[in-house]
C-alpha cells in the first residue's frame, strides 16, 4: 500500500531560507524511509508544493493535498501566516497538520489536529532572559525583521519580559530584506541605558545588524534568536558574529554532545547524510521537517493509514528524540518539547559553541 | 539629537542613498539610449555579486570582480540579442514586459543555480568590523568603496554621454530610432552595447556592495525597485540627478528613523517621492519640456 | 548615380511599389512627383533600407544595396530628409546637427565635421539662432530646415527629400527651392519628392510621374511642364485656364 | 465671436506671441499666416486651451477663456485640427468622429456599463449624426475602415469631421491643406466654404496663399509673435511689409 | 458585433455550467475550488485591462486595491469589538445591525462588523483611495505613472506589513463567511465562504460575479465613455480638443478597475477565510500587469482567459518550484512572437491588414 503524506514548504519565494531545507529533508528522509522498506511494508508518498510563501496558494494546495489527493497527513508549511491560514482547512477535514513554522499561535489554543515541530518562541524567549538575568541585563533593545517569524518573537519578547524583570527601552521592525541597518543601530545606540540588543530576524539582516553594531564600535551583548542557527550566517557576519548569544536546537553542537544524549546519534547521522546528499551544512530548519517526518513515521507505525488513529498516535508520542529536541505530545501540548529543547550557543572563532557564561 | 548622531544618520543616509544611486545609474543607461526601463537591471546586480563570489574560491578578489563583471556584461548583451535586438517594432509596453519577463527568469536560474542562502564578498580593505572614526562617526571603508564607484561612474558617464560622439548617439538612439538609422547610426549595436554597459555597471555595483548588503537570489528585485524610484525622483535619464535623488532618499530615510518606527520608513519614503513627483511630475532634476517632446 | 530597376516593395502583403524602374545621374536633380498615397515615400523608404524590396534591384554607385541595411545605404552616401522631419525632439540643435555628421566623423574626423556644421549654420542662419533648443519646440519650418542641414551634414553624395516644403511659408519654401538649387550648382545630386509640382518641376532637370505606385510619365522637366496630363493633373492648369 | 486682447506667451526667453489683439465676427473667416515660428500654432494653443497665456485676455462669446482646459473650451462650442494630424490608433473613421460628439451627448460611465435604453438611444444617434458627418465630406465609404491607415487628404477629412461633430461656433484649422495636391486644396477649400454656409465661424493658419487669399475674409499676419498687420486679403497682398517678410515678390 | 459579444457571453455562461456539471459527473469537483479562486483573480485582471489596454494607463500597484478590499474586511470582521462594547459608537452600530457575532474555533465570544457592512466600507474605501489617489498620479506619463502606481502598491504593502491590526506578516486569519441569503426554507444559504459543501454555491457566485462584471465593461468599451477612453490613449490632446475631459475620465477608469479589485479582494478573502500580505505585494501587481499584457492589451476576452487559466494552473501548483519561471518563459514568449496578446497568435499565422499599420518608423 502506499501512504500519501502532502507536504507545503516555501522553497521559493521571501521564505525560501526556510522552505529549502525543509523540502530537500523531507524528500530525503522519506526516500531512506522507503529505502529501508517502509512503515510496516507500506511505502510513504510524498508530494511537496511550493507554495512561495503565498499564503493563497498554501490555502489552495491544502485544500487539493485533503481532498484530491486524500493525503493522510500535511507537513509544513514554512511560515506562521499560511500555517495560521490552513489550521482551520486541516480541522474541519480531520487531517493532521504538523506545521514546521514557529508561531506558538498554530498550537495553543490546540486544535485536535495541528501540531508543530519547532519549539515555542516563548521558550527561545525564556532562554534568552534566563541568560540575561544571569549577566543582570535589565533593560534591553528588540529589534526585529517583519517577517513572521519576527513578528511572534517580537510578541513573545515583550509578554515574557516583566516575568524576568527586563523592560524593553525600544522596539523596532526593520523590512526583511535591509541591505544597511545603520541608522536603525545609530538610534539605539544614542539611548545610553540600553545595556543588550535582542534581534529576532532571519537572513540576511541578522547579519547585518550584527556588523552595523560592531562598526559603530558599540559593545552590547547581542542576542539573537534560534533563526540564527546557520553556520553560514556566522561566515557572512564574519568577525562581527563573535560573541552573539542564542537559543537552539542541538543540531548545531550535536558532536560535542554527550554520547548518552538520546539526540546526539541521529543528529549526527542527518548532519552526514544532509551535507552528503546536498552538498550544504545543515541547519535547524531542515530539522523542522525532519521531526515532522519523523513524528509522523512513528505514528504511522502504530496506527496505519487512517486520519483519526494517526492524530491519536501523535498525541501518544512520549521521549521521541527529534532534531529540535525530545518530543512528548499530549491533548494539551501540541508542540511536545519542553524549554530544554533549547541550549544557549555562541559564536567563538566562527564557531559555534555551547554559551558558558562569562 | 546631538551632533554625533546627526552626522551618523548622514553617513547611513549616504550609505544607502549611494546603494541605490549606483543601481539607478544602470536604469538610465538603457533608458537613454531605447527610451525603456530595463527592469532586470537589479538581477545584473545580483549576477555580478554571485559570480564574482562564485569565482573567488578559484583567483583573487580584484580579477573576480573583472571577471564577473565581464560575464555579466556577456549577460546582459545575450539578453539584448536574444530578446530584444531581433524585434521588428518593439513597443515600449512590449520592452517593459519583456524586461520584467527576463528579471524573473534570471531571478530564477539564479535560485537553481545558487540555492537561496545569502553569500557575500569579503571586505575589500580590512573585515566586518573595520571602521574608520571620524570622531565619533564610524564609517566602514566598504562604505567608502561604494561611494567611489559611484561617484566615478558617474562621472565617467555623464562625461560619456554628454561629450562623446557615442554618447550622444546613444541618446539620440533612444530619442528617434528612425531618424538615427538615417543619420547612419547603427542603431541596434548601440543597444546592445547600453546593455552590456549597464549590466557591467550593475555587476560592479553588485560587487561593491556584496559585503555590505550580502547577495542572495532575489536580492535584485528590492534594489530594482529602489534604483527605479531614485531614478524617477532624479529625472530619468540623468545620472547626476540620480545620484542627488539617491543620496536624497536615503538621507530622507536614515532621517525618518529617528522619528516614526522603523517598519513605515519605506512608507515615508515613498510618500515623499509620490509627493515630489505630483509637484514635478518628470522628477526633481527633469525638464518636463524634455519629457513631453518623448512620446512613450 | 541612383539606377533601380523592375523594384516592388511593399508592408507585409500589400504591395505598395509595382515593378518601378529609374535613374539618377550624378549632378542632376530629378523630381518625382505623384498624388497622395502614390508610394512615393515608400519608394525612398526602400531606397535606403528602411522597408524591404520584394523584387527588382537597387544601384547606388555601380553597387548594387538591395540587401544593405538602412546604416550601410547612409554610409555609402545616400541621405534621406524623411517626411514629417523627424528631428531628435528632446536633443539640441547641434546635437541633431552633429548627429547628422555621423558618417562623416567617421571617414573624415572631427574637423570636418566642425567645419561642416559651420557650413550648414551659414546655410540655415534661424539654426544658428536656435542652436541650444531643444528640437522639438522648432516651429515646423526652423525643424524642416534642421531635418535638411542634418542630412546634408554627412556631405552626401545624393540627397533625397521627401516633401521639404511641407508647411512652410513661401518665402521659405522659395529659400528652401534656391538651396536646392544651390546644391546642385556644388555638384550634389537631388533626388526631389514634391506635392509643389510646378515648383519642382521648374528646378528640376528631369522628372517621373507616379500614380498608384507605378511610373505613368517620365521626362525633362521642361517636358512635363508642358505634358497636358501633367498639368490637368498635378499643375492645376486646367482650373486657372 | 472671439477676441483677443494683448494676449502674450512666452517660453523662457522667447517671446512666442507678443501683445496680439484682434476680433472674429460671426460667420466669418479669418486667417492667420506668417513665416514660420511666427507664433501661429502657439496662438492656436492659447485659444484652444493647451497652453494658459502669460498675459492677456481671451474672450470667446463674451466669455474670457483664458486658462481653461481645452475640453472646457471644447464643450463652449470650440473646435480645432492639428497642424500634424492626430487621429486614434485603432479607431475606424466613424469611430473617430463619434469621438467629436462627445459634448452632444450625456451617457456616463454607469448607463455606460449598463447598456440602459438612453445610452443605447444616444448611440444610435451619434452614429447616425457622425455617418451625415462623413457623408457631407464625401468620405462614407470609409466609415468603417481603420482611420490612421487612409490616405493623407482622407485623413484630414476624418479630422474635419471630428471637429465639425462637436457642433462647434467657432472652428480652428492649422493648416488644413499642408501636403495636399491642388486638387485637395481646391477641395478643402470648397468645404471650408460649405461649413461657413452652416454658420460656423472659421480662423484658419495656413500656408498656401492661394486657398487663403481666396476664401477669408480677413487675414491677420504675425511676425516673430507680433501681429503686423489685419487686412482684407486684396489689401494684405499689396502691404509691402508683408510682401517683404512673408510673401515675397511675385514672379 | 452586438450579436457576438452576447453570443460569447452565453458561450462562456455555458461552459461555466458545463465544467460544473462534469466535475460533478466524474467526482472531480476538486477542481471548483482552484475555479473559484481563480474567477476572483479574473476579476481584478479584467478590471485593469480595462485601464491598461483601453485607456492606456499602466498600473503597477493594482495588488494594493486587492489588498485594501480584502485587508479592510478582513479586518472588520474579526477585529473583536467585545471590549468596546458600550461606547457610543459600537452601541449605534449594533443598532444599525452592522455588527455580528459569534465564536470563534476555540469557542471564545466574538463582536465584529457583519461582513456586508465590511464589504460596503472596504469598496467605498478604495474607490474614494483611487478617487484621491488618481487625480494626481494619472496627470503623469509613461514609466513615471508606472513609478506612481507601483510606490503606491509599495506604500499598502508596507503599511500592511507594519500594522498590527492588519496582522503584520502573518496577516489575518480565521475571517467568517459572508452570508448574501440567508437560508430559506429548504434552500441552502447563499455565502462566500471556502467549506466543501458550498463549493457549488461558491463556483456560481465567483463566476456569476465575474460574468457580470465583464459585461458591465464589455458594455462600458462599447459605449460614448469606452470610445473617449480609446481616443484618449491614442492621442490626449485630440480627445481634450473634442471635447473629452481625459483627467476626469481616466480618473473614474481607475476608480472602476480599483472596484474591481477590491472587490475581488474582499469576496476572496471570505471564500479564503483569509489574507496575508503576498496579496499586497509588487510581485502581485507586476503578475496582473503580465497577465494583462499575456491576454492583449486591448482584448478583453484574451485578457478574461490568459488570466483564468494561468491563474489556476498556478493555484493548482502544476509547475512546481517553477511556477515563476514557467510564468516568466510564458510572458517573455508571448511578448516576443505575439505582442497584441496570446489570442492573436492566430491572427500573426494569417497577418490582417489591421496588424501590418503601425508602420516601421513609429518604433518605440
Ligand atoms: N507602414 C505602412 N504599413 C502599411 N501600409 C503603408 C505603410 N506606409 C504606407 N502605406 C501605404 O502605402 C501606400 C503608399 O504610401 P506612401 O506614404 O508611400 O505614399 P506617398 O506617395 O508618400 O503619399 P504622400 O504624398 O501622402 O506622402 C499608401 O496606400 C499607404 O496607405
Ligand atoms: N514649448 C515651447 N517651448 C519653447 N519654445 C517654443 C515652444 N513651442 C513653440 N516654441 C517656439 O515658439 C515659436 C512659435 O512657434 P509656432 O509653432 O507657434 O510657430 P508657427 O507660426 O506655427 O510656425 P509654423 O508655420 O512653422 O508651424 C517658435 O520659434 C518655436 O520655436
Ligand atoms: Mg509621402
Ligand atoms: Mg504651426
Amino acid at each position: 500500500e502506499v501512504i500519501k503524506i502532502g507536504a507545503i514548504f516555501a522553497e521559493t519565494g521571501g521564505a525560501a531560507f526556510l522552505g529549502g531545507p525543509e523540502a530537500r529533508t523531507a524528500r530525503m528522509l522519506v526516500e531512506q524511509i522507503n529505502q529501508a522498506g517502509g512503515i510496516n511494508g507500506d511505502t510513504l508518498e510524498l508530494i511537496v508544493k511550493d507554495s512561495g510563501g503565498s499564503p493563497e496558494k498554501a490555502i489552495s494546495f491544502a485544500k487539493q493535498l485533503i481532498e484530491e489527493d486524500k493525503v493522510l497527513a500535511i507537513i509544513g508549511p514554512s511560515t506562521s501566516g499560511e500555517s495560521m491560514k490552513i489550521k482551520r482547512i486541516a480541522e474541519d477535514h480531520q487531517t493532521v497538520l504538523i506545521s514546521c513554522a514557529a508561531a506558538e499561535l498554530i498550537v495553543n489554543p490546540v486544535a485536535s489536529y495541528v501540531f508543530k515541530t519547532p519549539q515555542k518562541d516563548s521558550f527561545a524567549a525564556r532562554k534568552i532572559f534566563q541568560t540575561m538575568q544571569d549577566k543582570g541585563i535589565r533593560k534591553i533593545a528588540v529589534v526585529v525583521g517583519n517577517t513572521g517569524f519576527g513578528k511572534t518573537g517580537k510578541q513573545q519578547l515583550k509578554k515574557i519580559a516583566p516575568e524576568y524583570g527586563v523592560e524593553i527601552l525600544a522596539e523596532e521592525t526593520y523590512d526583511k530584506k535591509a541591505t544597511d541597518l545603520s541608522a536603525l543601530v545609530a538610534k539605539l545606540k544614542s539611548i545610553e541605558a540600553i545595556e543588550a540588543v535582542v534581534n529576532w530576524s532571519i537572513v540576511p539582516a541578522q547579519s547585518i545588524i550584527a556588523k552595523n553594531i560592531r562598526q559603530t564600535g558599540w559593545d552590547v551583548p547581542l542576542f539573537q534568536s534560534h533563526g540564527f542557527g546557520n553556520i553560514g550566517y556566522v561566515q557572512a557576519a564574519g568577525e562581527a558574529a563573535e560573541g552573539i548569544i542564542f537559543p537552539c536546537g542541538r543540531l548545531l553542537v550535536a558532536d560535542t554532545l554527550a554520547e548518552n544524549n538520546p539526540q546526539k546519534a541521529l543528529l549526527v547521522e542527518y548532519i552526514r547524510a544532509y551535507q552528503k546528499r546536498f552538498n550544504e551544512d545543515a541547519s535547524g530548519f531542515g530539522g523542522y521537517a525532519y521531526d515532522a517526518v519523523n513524528i509522523l513515521h512513528e505514528a504511522i507505525k502504530v496506527a496505519g493509514n487512517d486520519r483519526k488513529k494517526v492524530r491519536d498516535a501523535i498525541e501518544a508520542i512520549q521521549n521521541l528524540p527529534g532534531a529540535s529536541g525530545v518530543f512528548s505530545f499530549s491533548p494539551e501540548d501540541h508542540n511536545g518539547l519542553s524549554l530544554d529543547s533549547f541550549v544557549m550557543l555562541t559564536v567563538k572563532n566562527g564557531q559555534f559553541v555551547l554559551y558558558q557564561g562569562q | 539629537m546631538t551632533v554625533d548622531l546627526f552626522f551618523q544618520y548622514l553617513f547611513a543616509g549616504v550609505t544607502y542613498g549611494s546603494i541605490y544611486a549606483i543601481v539607478a545609474i544602470g536604469f538610465n543607461i538603457i533608458y537613454n539610449s531605447t527610451g525603456i526601463i530595463n527592469f532586470a537591471q537589479g538581477e545584473f546586480v545580483m549576477l555580478g555579486g554571485m559570480i564574482s563570489i562564485s569565482l573567488l574560491q578559484f583567483m583573487p578578489l580584484p580579477l573576480a570582480i573583472i571577471v564577473a563583471v565581464l560575464a555579466t556584461m556577456l549577460v546582459g548583451a545575450l539578453v539584448e540579442i536574444l530578446f530584444i535586438r531581433w524585434l521588428e517594432r518593439p513597443s515600449v509596453m512590449q520592452m517593459i514586459i519583456i524586461t520584467i519577463g527576463v528579471s524573473i527568469l534570471l531571478r530564477e536560474v539564479a535560485l537553481h543555480i545558487w540555492g537561496e542562502s545569502i553569500r557575500s564578498l569579503p571586505y575589500f580593505y580590512g573585515n566586518e568590523i573595520t571602521t574608520f572614526s571620524l570622531g565619533s562617526v564610524h564609517i566602514s571603508p566598504q562604505v567608502l568603496w561604494v561611494i567611489a564607484a559611484c561617484g566615478f561612474m558617474v562621472c565617467g558617464l555623464s562625461l560619456f554621454f554628454k561629450f562623446t560622439p557615442t554618447g550622444r548617439e546613444m541618446r539620440a538612439c533612444s530619442v528617434n530610432r528612425t531618424a538615427a538609422i538615417l543619420c547612419g547610426i547603427n542603431t541596434r549595436n548601440m543597444v546592445t552595447f547600453s546593455f552590456m554597459l549597464s549590466a557591467g555597471i550593475g555587476a560592479m555595483a553588485g560587487c561593491v556592495m556584496s559585503p555590505i548588503t550580502y547577495t542572495q537570489y532575489d536580492c535584485g528585485t528590492g534594489l530594482a525597485i529602489k534604483g527605479f524610484t531614485v531614478a524617477i525622483l532624479g529625472g530619468l535619464g540623468n545620472s547626476m540627478a540620480a545620484v542627488a535623488a539617491g543620496l536624497l532618499l536615503g538621507i530622507i530615510e536614515a532621517f525618518s528613523v529617528s522619528v516614526v518606527p522603523l517598519a513605515f520608513q519605506d512608507a515615508i519614503a515613498i510618500t515623499i517621492l509620490l509627493i515630489i513627483l505630483f509637484i514635478k511630475p518628470h522628477g526633481l532634476f527633469g525638464s518636463s519640456e524634455a519629457a513631453r517632446l518623448r512620446d512613450f | 548615380m541612383l539606377r533601380i530597376k523592375n523594384l516592388d516593395a511593399g508592408y507585409g502583403k500589400l504591395r505598395v511599389l509595382k515593378n518601378i524602374s529609374l535613374h539618377v545621374d550624378p549632378g542632376e536633380i530629378v523630381t518625382i512627383i505623384g498624388a497622395n498615397g502614390a508610394g512615393k515615400t515608400t519608394l525612398l523608404h526602400t531606397i535606403v533600407g528602411l522597408v524591404n524590396s520584394a523584387a527588382g534591384e537597387i544601384q547606388f554607385q555601380q553597387k548594387c544595396c538591395s540587401g544593405l541595411t538602412s546604416q550601410q545605404v547612409v554610409a555609402s552616401g545616400c541621405a534621406l530628409v524623411p517626411e514629417g522631419r523627424q528631428v531628435f525632439a528632446s536633443m539640441s540643435v547641434e546635437e541633431n546637427l552633429l548627429l547628422g555628421g555621423y558618417v562623416l566623423q567617421r571617414n573624415a574626423g572631427r574637423a570636418a565635421v566642425l567645419r561642416e556644421l559651420e557650413y550648414q549654420y551659414d546655410l540655415f542662419p534661424v539654426l544658428r539662432e536656435r542652436r541650444e533648443q531643444l528640437a522639438g519646440t522648432l516651429s515646423g519650418g526652423e525643424q524642416q530646415m534642421l531635418a535638411m542641414g542634418r542630412a546634408l551634414m554627412s556631405k552626401p553624395k545624393l540627397v533625397m527629400m521627401d516633401e521639404p516644403s511641407t508647411g512652410l511659408a513661401p518665402l521659405i519654401v522659395r529659400d528652401i527651392f534656391s538651396i536646392i538649387k544651390k546644391l546642385r550648382e556644388e555638384g550634389n545630386t537631388v533626388l526631389l519628392i514634391e506635392q509643389n509640382a510646378k515648383a519642382a518641376l521648374g528646378i528640376a532637370d528631369r522628372g517621373y510621374v507616379m500614380e498608384v505606385g507605378k511610373i505613368i510619365l517620365q521626362g525633362p522637366a521642361e517636358g512635363l511642364l508642358i505634358n497636358r496630363d501633367v498639368q490637368r493633373a498635378y499643375l492645376g492648369r486646367e482650373k486657372i485656364d | 465671436m472671439l477676441e483677443l486682447q494683448a494676449v502674450h506667451k512666452k517660453f523662457g526667453g522667447l517671446h512666442a506671441v507678443n501683445d496680439v489683439s484682434f476680433s472674429v465676427n460671426e460667420g466669418t473667416i479669418k486667417s492667420v499666416i506668417g513665416p514660420n515660428g511666427a507664433g501661429k500654432t502657439t496662438l492656436f494653443n492659447l485659444i484652444a486651451g493647451n497652453l494658459p497665456p502669460t498675459d492677456g485676455t481671451i474672450l470667446f462669446q463674451g466669455k474670457a477663456i483664458q486658462g481653461r482646459k481645452p475640453h472646457q473650451v471644447a464643450a463652449r462650442g470650440m473646435a480645432r485640427t492639428f497642424q500634424n494630424i492626430k487621429l486614434f490608433h485603432g479607431m475606424t473613421a466613424l469611430e473617430c468622429v463619434m469621438v467629436g460628439c462627445h459634448t452632444q451627448s450625456k451617457a456616463g460611465f454607469i448607463s455606460g456599463m449598463l447598456n440602459t435604453p438612453f445610452a443605447r438611444k444616444e448611440e444610435k444617434a451619434i452614429r447616425q449624426r457622425s455617418m451625415e458627418l462623413l457623408q457631407l465630406l464625401e468620405i462614407e465609404e470609409f466609415a468603417e475602415v481603420e482611420a490612421t491607415s487612409l490616405a493623407f487628404g482622407q485623413q484630414r477629412a476624418v479630422e474635419l469631421a471630428r471637429a465639425l461633430a462637436l457642433n462647434p461656433r467657432l472652428l480652428l484649422l492649422d493648416e488644413p491643406a499642408a501636403g495636399l495636391n491642388i486638387y485637395e486644396t481646391a477641395e478643402i477649400s470648397r468645404l471650408i466654404c460649405k461649413i461657413r454656409e452652416m454658420g460656423v465661424t472659421v480662423l484658419l493658419v495656413e500656408h498656401d496663399m492661394s486657398l487663403v487669399m481666396e476664401i477669408s475674409d480677413e487675414v491677420v499676419v504675425l511676425c516673430f509673435g507680433e501681429k503686423i498687420a489685419e487686412d482684407t486679403p486684396e489689401n494684405i497682398q499689396q502691404n509691402p511689409e508683408v510682401i517683404r517678410i512673408y510673401l515675397g515678390e511675385d514672379e | 458585433m452586438k450579436v457576438s459579444k452576447t453570443n460569447k457571453i452565453l458561450c462562456l455562461c455555458a461552459l461555466v455550467i458545463l465544467t460544473q456539471v462534469t466535475t460533478t459527473l466524474t467526482g472531480t469537483q476538486y477542481y471548483l475550488t482552484q475555479l473559484t479562486m481563480a474567477a476572483y483573480y479574473g476579476l481584478v485582471v479584467i478590471g485593469l485591462g480595462v485601464l491598461m489596454g483601453y485607456a492606456g494607463q499602466i498600473s503597477i500597484g493594482h495588488a494594493g486595491f486587492f489588498a485594501i478590499g480584502g485587508y479592510i474586511s478582513a479586518a472588520m470582521t474579526t477585529h473583536n469589538l467585545v471590549q468596546l462594547q458600550d461606547t457610543p459608537i459600537i452601541s449605534f452600530c449594533s443598532q444599525m445591525g452592522l455588527l455580528m457575532e459569534r465564536q470563534d474555533i476555540y469557542g471564545d465570544q466574538l463582536l465584529t462588523f457583519a461582513p456586508w457592512a465590511a464589504c460596503v466600507t472596504a469598496l467605498l474605501l478604495a474607490a474614494l483611495i483611487a478617487f484621491f489617489l488618481g487625480i494626481p498620479v494619472l496627470k503623469l506619463k509613461g514609466h513615471y505613472l508606472a513609478m506612481a502606481t507601483l510606490g503606491f502598491g509599495t506604500i499598502i504593502y508596507r503599511l500592511v506589513l507594519a500594522t498590527p491590526l492588519f496582522g503584520e506578516a502573518d496577516g489575518i486569519s480565521e475571517v467568517p463567511a459572508f452570508t448574501l441569503l440567508p437560508a430559506i426554507g429548504s434552500l441552502p444559504p447563499i455565502m462566500v465562504s471556502g467549506d466543501f459543501g458550498l463549493r457549488v454555491i461558491n463556483y456560481y457566485l465567483a463566476w456569476g460575479v465575474l460574468i457580470i462584471g465583464m459585461i458591465l465593461l464589455l458594455n462600458l468599451i462599447d459605449s460614448r465613455v469606452g470610445r473617449a477612453l480609446r481616443s484618449l490613449h491614442s492621442s490626449e490632446e485630440a480627445a481634450e480638443a473634442s471635447g473629452v475631459h481625459t483627467s476626469g475620465c481616466k480618473v473614474y477608469v481607475f476608480v472602476i478597475s480599483a472596484v474591481y479589485a477590491a472587490l475581488a479582494g474582499v469576496l476572496l478573502t471570505h471564500y479564503n477565510a483569509g489574507i496575508g500580505p503576498s496579496e499586497a505585494s509588487v510581485m502581485k501587481s507586476v503578475r496582473y500587469v503580465a497577465l494583462v499584457a499575456v491576454g492583449g492589451m486591448t482584448n478583453l476576452w484574451g485578457t478574461l482567459i490568459v488570466g483564468i487559466s494561468l491563474t489556476f494552473l498556478s493555484l493548482r501548483g502544476v509547475f512546481g518550484s517553477y511556477d515563476d519561471a514557467v510564468f516568466a518563459a510564458i510572458l517573455i514568449g508571448v511578448m516576443l512572437f505575439s505582442p497584441a496578446g496570446i489570442l492573436s497568435l492566430r491572427g500573426c499565422l494569417l497577418p490582417s491588414k489591421q496588424e501590418i499599420a503601425p508602420a516601421k518608423e513609429e518604433n518605440l
